[in-house]
């Protein structure tokens, strides 16, 4: 019973931060209250038994990107103002947009569940969570080392790119503007 | 000189003077010009009818085509015919007395020089009306008449209406009845006589259409609309035609009819006769011919002339409308005071008169006793109006009846002149209007016995129309004439006009006899068992007439105050009735000037346009502009919908991240709803 | 099974889907470049706990492959995270403004 | 080599590219020399036309345009078509006599009329039908300009809505013309001569029909029709055209509508009109001369050109439909011309109800309706010119068109006055005046034939009244009675340059008036043909 709460807790906590992160008028509320669905998810990985999956979404996600964003949020001129909300037909459009996700998602998920009970067999007994730390580090160094890989170098270049894009403009005219 | 020649001539001197004396600057020369002309038509025409009308046959004169249109021709040509040439010399003759006394008349017109070539183009085109050997050529100069009537009329193009002329209201003075009070305006007044007879003239194109139709559709080719082929119309196999499920001889019907409505807007028949009294805002000279040999007789010489086209259903029509109309412009004319309006009631009246005589039908004699009856009130008509014109002359444009009085000792020969045009008019015996009155009458009774015809209706109305003339007429001349003179300051300058003008003037009163009309029995007038009948009434209805005339001026001075106008409140709502010219003039203007003329073209123009506040805001942009409710209004809302759907569409394309966005995931999500459902 | 709850996928997957539709509500709605990003972040979220659930339910035994697919979502995410606050960065500096209403510079 | 007709289209933007180079004090001379060679050479067809009448093409020259599509720049002349160039020839001419003070950039103003001139002869002139369509929107090019630039206080809004409103009608026009080519099969298709085309066009010498060889038996010949745009050869497979399934219907029938639709815009028949008020108000006096005299003529010829000869037994069955929105604009014209007070837009709707007549009488389907459709075209370009001029000379002096704003005008402008008279006796059509034979045409025409064009007819008479009503209160108005506004006593009259336009327009309106038989001569054979190929179809 606690373990029901408490998962519906967490699924309410990523469902609500996201839908007010995405609603809220003020940016840095809204990086905040994402941060509050990132949690939520990350006690649904727990409930799911992947503890390292938690870790590495608070770590990395939270610690990581999160904080680049509230950084990020230092740059615009206006975080509060009425100038968030874009023009009335596209909030609308985005509305529709988002239904119509939701709906498509929701044929998805229940086309997912009903291909995983097929394949279980109708056999009632899921499968105990095991937390598997050993079995991903086999995994990534082994059957998925290329996409491992691969995922390093995204990760250089995009962090090259980052610099060489903040630095293309430090031109000698803007410095000169700048001086 | 070949009578057909002469017809051309009778035709292009008038013409060719038109031209002339538009070019001519001096009021003289031009009056000289225009009158030689007309002298040389008149002595071309008189020799001409002499002939024609000693022979009884019709001449055919040169013919061309106008127009060649494959299944049938439009032609011009001339075609004399005893009638024809009879009021052709009697056109050229008034015309050339008119002329001549307009020359005295206007002699201090600034604006005089204007008068010879618009009253020749007048003439001229009367001409070519009654000369005409096909309807086409007849419509045309039927429309050319119109025209000269519409520039006679306006004349004096700037006067105001008579209540907005201050000259007028000055010359009223005591004692005026205000008879020019509503009178409209030259200008208006000449609108109003163009614009009626057009509507008498859609019927006469309709008329001219349902001819056509029937003549081609029983397959006639050639010059159909020829007066020749036209008569033989009736008498043709009719069977192939039919339009609407109506038969060839319920065409014809139509046709006949039509053609009589032209006839009713030219010569002022109810209901289309408002416009004869306000046309004498024109000079009086003008009026003198307008309702004597021109214009008002071409709708009784166009009926006369297509009388073989008339079945008996249209002549009943012809003939009720007509007697009917007799009656009541007689009983208006009873009642006015202005002196020319009861000269133009008259006329109404008098042509009412031969409209019923057409109306018995030719069988019966009624076609040549409305011609006779248009001869000889063309002359007594014109002599009344010159005789009007020489009074109005003479006392500086007074001419209200109330004021004028005794003027027989000032101008005894215009009160000669007059009082023989008024007994000719009138149907005195021995005069040429008992002459033609009496065939009329005659005619109308020979037609009422005939079963299935118009029935006594027409006669007894035009007994009544006959009564109520010689009411007003010997009123009217007792009353500028006789007895003694009312008002010395209106009166004592008046005098004759001078002998040259009173010699021309003397040329008409043998016409006001009966005796050129009756001598040698040229003028086929109807002799039948009902001659006698008709004789012993019109009498009776003279001598009553002439008696409650009589009777009224002369108690009236003696009575110390004036009769007739007791007699007036006395009879107060049949004179209101009569003076308001029965409502007609009222229900016309609330139907078509106000309600089908501006009504319905101001809702036609706010439906089309829109109002003036829309038209101003047009070009502003921004402004707030709501769609009215028009056409133009439809075609701008439907642009503005075109734009608002560009602008919806320039959203997608407007660079927003969030669009592109919203595109592609909405694209992919409804793909997965859509196809994914296997 | 039951429905909803720790033990069965479908609370999982339905938290998913509506983070991703949130995600795109917001990645459209907001007219703020760092509003967009948030929403992108929510919808990878969304993947990644999709990865982690199947994961977790697709094998009668616990498969380690659901996890290290959400690991590379959020290496991904981390990565995408970097470039666009990077450009973010780079547009500021021009325009003094990451509001993207103004910086339509995509409109031909 | 270039021939006259040719000559009619370069010559006049060679003298717009004058205008635009040469000192601007030669511009309107330019003009007037366009005007008048283009007026030169309709008159010379027209008497031509008269002299010897016929239904064929003359002045024919064709030029290499693209093979492949059959499109070639082909030019040739009927009676109607000598009737419409005479008359752009002359509006020009008269149109640049009335704007010859034209003081606000005059190379351009000369140069934009010069190339309206030669879009205007290019489609009178045009046999291919894809040069037809390039020339017929041509002529709007010019006209935004000119109204757009040189118009009054609302030039703008009258202008784009003159623009978009028949643009917008006729880009229909291309979709057909690619039709039309689509449906004709790639090498050609043989069919049958109608006994009237080839009595009418047989070349008697070289045995051919508009150039192409007569095959089979003299009695019954047929040509083999290659695939392209000529419109003579469009006419001949009209049957087949008639026969091409379409959206459900057949090709004719939507041709006959795209056609419809350009052309009852252009005429502009009711309740496709409301651009044609604002347009007019807002044109420069000329230019309005210019719209009214030659640019509604389009519509009038465009049916007679495209509309009928290619769609013939469409066009049959259209026909009670096209008389009755004939017959509403003369009535509802009439009427809107009665409810203004804009003297401009009373003209305008004088038109909208005259050029009524010209589609009654085309939808008719008589050789009489037809040609008087054609020749009261002319007339009413006569009249119309004559009334607007008046205007423009009345707007000249008081800068306003309110018809309450002036009154007494005959006593300071006696010259004015008559002509204003004449102009208004003409738009009454008074006999004797050239729109008399056009409208009595029309009129007897629609009498004649099926029903149920008698009816429509006979309420068309209620035009005579009508238009006599508005026209003569405006006369009334304007010059007669006392002078109401003591200022325009000092109104000089008609000057020597304002006769010059006004006195040729009103002696053609009283010649063509009287004699009115070498317009309907040169027209006449066309008709006929024309008559008989729509009665073939009907029957």
């Amino acid at each position: 019973m606690i373990a029901l709460v408490s998962f519906a807790a967490s699924a309410a906590l990523a469902v609500v931060g996201a839908l007010l992160a995405a609603s809220v008028r003020n940016l840095l509320h809204a990086a905040l209250l994402l941060g509050v669905s990132l949690f939520g998810t990350a006690g649904l990985y727990l409930f799911l038994g992947q503890p390292w999956l938690a870790c590495v979404q608070v770590v990395v996600y939270i610690g990581g990107i999160l904080v680049l964003i509230l950084f990020a949020t230092l740059f615009s001129s206006d975080i509060t103002g009425s100038g968030q909300r874009a023009p009335r037909a596209l909030w609308f459009a985005a509305l529709g947009t988002a239904l119509t996700t939701a709906l498509a998602a929701w044929r998805l998920v229940r086309g997912g569940v009903e291909a995983l009970a097929a394949r279980r067999g109708g056999e009632p007994v899921v499968p105990p969570a095991v937390g598997s730390t050993d079995a991903i580090g086999d995994l990534l160094l082994g059957a998925w080392f290329a996409p491992f890989f691969l995922a390093g170098v995204l990760l250089t270049v995009a962090l090259v790119a980052a610099v060489a894009i903040v630095q293309r403009h430090r031109r000698p005219e803007v410095e000169a503007e700048h001086a | 000189m070949s009578a057909g020649t002469t017809s051309v001539l009778l035709l292009a001197l008038p013409a060719a003077a038109a031209v002339l004396c538009a070019c001519l600057r001096s009021a003289r020369a031009a009056h000289a010009v225009a009158a030689a002309a007309m002298l040389v038509a008149t002595l071309l025409a008189v020799p001409m009818a002499v002939e024609v009308v000693g022979s009884g046959a019709v001449v055919v004169g040169p013919h061309a085509t106008w127009l060649d249109l494959g299944r049938f021709t439009l032609g011009v040509g001339t075609m004399v015919d005893p009638t024809g040439a009879v009021l052709a010399a009697i056109v050229a003759l008034l015309a050339t007395v008119v002329l001549v006394f307009n020359a005295w008349y206007m002699h201090d017109e600034p604006l005089a020089a204007r008068f010879p070539w618009q009253f020749c183009l007048f003439a001229a085109a009367m001409q070519g009306v009654v000369l005409a050997d096909n309807l086409f050529l007849l419509f045309c100069c039927w429309e050319l008449v119109g025209l000269g009537s519409y520039l006679l009329i306006g004349f004096w193009f700037d006067r105001p209406a008579a209540a907005d002329d201050a000259g007028y209201q000055a010359r009223k003075g005591s004692g005026a009845r205000g008879v020019l009070e509503h009178r409209l305006s030259p200008s208006h007044a000449q609108w109003k006589a163009f614009v009626m007879n057009r509507v008498g003239d859609a019927g006469f194109l309709v008329g001219i259409g349902a001819l056509l139709a029937v003549s081609l559709q029983t397959g006639a080719e050639g010059d159909v609309l020829s007066f020749a082929r036209l008569a033989a119309l009736p008498t043709a196999d009719l069977s192939a035609a039919s339009l609407f499920g109506l038969s060839g001889e319920s065409l014809l019907v139509l046709a006949a009819l039509g053609l009589f409505c032209g006839a009713v807007g030219k010569s002022a028949q109810f209901p289309l006769l408002g416009w004869l009294p306000d046309a004498m805002q024109g000079p009086t000279t003008a009026s003198s011919i307008l309702h004597a040999a021109t214009m008002v007789a071409a709708g009784v010489f166009l009926v006369a002339r297509c009388l073989p086209l008339f079945p008996p259903d249209a002549l009943a029509v012809v003939g009720w409308l007509g007697a009917f109309t007799c009656l009541f412009a007689a009983s208006i004319a009873c009642v006015q005071w202005d002196l020319k309006a009861v000269l133009a009631w008259s006329t109404v009246s008098q042509l009412g008169l031969m409209f019923a005589g057409l109306g018995a039908g030719a069988a019966a004699g009624g076609g040549e006793a409305a011609v006779a009856h248009l001869f000889t009130h063309a002359f007594a008509k014109c002599l009344l109006f010159l005789c009007a014109g020489a009074v109005i002359h003479g006392c500086h444009g007074h001419q209200d009846l109330a004021r004028l009085g005794g003027l027989w000792r000032r101008m005894p020969v215009t009160a000669a002149f007059a009082l023989a045009a008024v007994l000719a008019l009138g149907g005195a015996p021995w005069f040429a209007g008992f002459v033609s009155k009496d065939a009329i009458l005659a005619a109308a009774l020979a037609a009422a016995k005939v079963p299935g015809g118009p029935g006594f209706g027409p006669f007894l109305l035009a007994c009544a129309g006959s009564l109520l003339t010689a009411v007003y007429l010997l009123r009217w001349w007792l009353r500028i004439f006789a007895g003694r003179e009312r008002q010395l300051e209106v009166t004592q300058a008046a005098h004759d006009p001078p002998r040259a003008v009173l010699a021309v003037l003397v040329l008409l009163v043998p016409a006001t006899m009966a005796a050129p009309w009756t001598f040698g029995d040229w003028l086929p007038l109807p002799h039948g068992p009902e001659h006698a009948t008709a004789t012993t009434v019109a009498l009776v209805l003279l001598a009553l007439g002439s008696a409650i005339a009589l009777v009224v001026w002369l108690l009236a001075p003696r009575a110390g105050r004036d009769l007739a106008a007791q007699l007036a409140r006395v009879l107060r709502p049949l004179h209101t009735a009569c003076a308001e010219l029965w409502g007609v003039e009222r229900a016309f203007d609330l139907l078509f000037t106000r309600g089908l003329g501006r009504g319905l073209a101001a809702v036609v123009a706010r439906l089309d346009l829109g109002g003036e506040r829309r038209l101003a805001a047009l070009e502003l942009d921004g402004a707030p502009r709501p769609l009215p409710a028009s056409l133009d209004g439809v075609v701008d809302g439907l642009a503005r919908g075109c734009a608002d759907v560009g602008r919806a569409g320039a959203l997608l394309h407007g660079g927003r991240v969030g669009v592109y966005l919203a595109i592609a995931l909405g694209a992919l999500a409804l793909a997965v709803l859509v196809g994914w459902s296997a | 099974m039951p429905e909803f709850g720790p033990d069965a996928p479908t609370g999982y997957l339905l938290v998913a889907a509506l983070l991703f539709a949130t995600g795109v509500f917001a990645a459209i709605s907001r007219r703020n470049a760092i509003g967009v990003l948030i929403g992108i972040e929510l919808m990878l979220n969304a993947a990644a706990l999709q990865f982690a659930a199947y994961g977790r339910f697709a094998k009668s035994a616990a498969d380690p492959q659901g996890q290290t697919a959400a690991v590379f979502v959020i290496v991904v995410a981390a990565a995408e995270a970097a470039v666009a606050l990077a450009l973010l960065f780079a547009v500021y500096r021009r325009t003094r403004d990451i509001d993207l209403e103004q910086n339509r510079e995509l409109r031909s | 080599m270039i021939g006259p007709l040719g000559g009619c289209i370069v010559g006049p933007l060679l003298l717009a590219a004058a205008c635009l180079l040469l000192p601007s004090r030669l511009a309107r001379w330019f003009a007037l020399a366009g005007g008048l060679g283009v007026l030169g050479c309709g008159a010379l067809l027209v008497a031509d036309f008269a002299a010897r009448p016929g239904a064929d093409f003359r002045w024919l020259e064709q030029h290499d345009w693209s093979r492949a599509f059959g499109a070639a720049f082909t030019f040739g002349v009927d009676g109607p078509a000598a009737l419409m160039l005479l008359l752009a020839g002359l509006t020009t001419a008269i149109a640049t006599v009335a704007a010859w003070q034209q003081s606000d950039r005059p190379r351009l103003y000369h140069a934009l009329v010069l190339v309206l001139l030669a879009a205007l002869a290019a489609v009178f002139t045009a046999l291919d039908l894809l040069l037809f369509y390039v020339a017929w929107e041509a002529v709007l090019l010019p006209m935004l300009p000119l109204i757009g630039l040189f118009g009054g206080e609302q030039r703008r809004y009258a202008a784009t809505k003159f623009f978009v409103y028949t643009l917008a009608a006729s880009v229909m026009l291309l979709a057909v013309l690619l039709l039309l080519w689509n449906s004709q099969p790639a090498d050609g298709r043989s069919v049958a001569v109608p006994s009237v085309v080839a009595a009418a066009h047989v070349d008697p010498v070289h045995g051919t029909l508009h150039g192409l060889v007569l095959q089979g038996p003299a009695a019954a010949p047929r040509v083999h029709v290659p695939r392209g745009f000529d419109l003579r050869h469009l006419a001949l497979q009209a049957d087949a055209f008639a026969a091409v399934p379409l959206f459900g219907t057949t090709l004719a029938v939507l041709g006959l509508l795209a056609v419809l639709l350009a052309c009852l815009v252009k005429l502009p028949a009711v309740p496709l009109h409301t651009w044609l008020p604002h347009a007019h108000v807002q044109a420069p006096t000329a230019v309005s001369v210019l719209l009214a005299g030659v640019l509604l003529k389009l519509g009038v010829f465009g049916l007679w050109r495209i509309g009928l000869p290619l769609f013939p037994s469409a066009a049959a069955a259209a026909a009670p439909a096209l008389g009755a929105l004939g017959l509403a604009g003369i009535l509802w014209g009439a009427w809107a011309a009665l409810g203004q007070s804009d003297l401009k837009r009373l003209v305008a709707y004088a038109s909208v109800s005259h050029l009524g007549f010209c589609l009654l009488g085309l939808a008719s389907g008589t050789a009489a309706g037809i040609a008087g459709a054609l020749v009261f075209s002319f007339a009413h370009g006569l009249s119309s010119a004559l009334l607007f001029l008046l205007v423009g000379v009345l707007y000249d002096r008081a800068h306003h068109r309110r018809a309450d704003g002036f009154g007494g005008l005959a006593r300071p402008m006696p010259v004015f006055a008559w002509l204003l008279l004449l102009g208004a006796l003409a738009g009454a059509s008074l006999p004797a005046l050239a729109v008399f034979p056009g409208e009595f045409l029309v009129l007897t025409a629609s009498f004649t034939a099926a029903a149920p064009f008698p009816a429509f007819a006979a309420a068309a008479t209620l035009s005579g009244i009508l238009s006599a009503a508005y026209l003569l209160w405006t006369v009334k108005r304007v010059a007669y009675g006392p002078l109401r506004h003591g200022e325009q006593a000092a109104f000089g009259d008609c000057d020597g340059r304002e006769r010059a336009a006004l006195l040729p327009v009103a002696v053609l309106l009283v010649v063509f008036g009287l004699w009115p038989k070498p317009l309907v001569d040169a027209v006449r054979p066309a008709c006929e043909l024309l008559a008989a190929l729509l009665q073939g179809r009907s029957a």
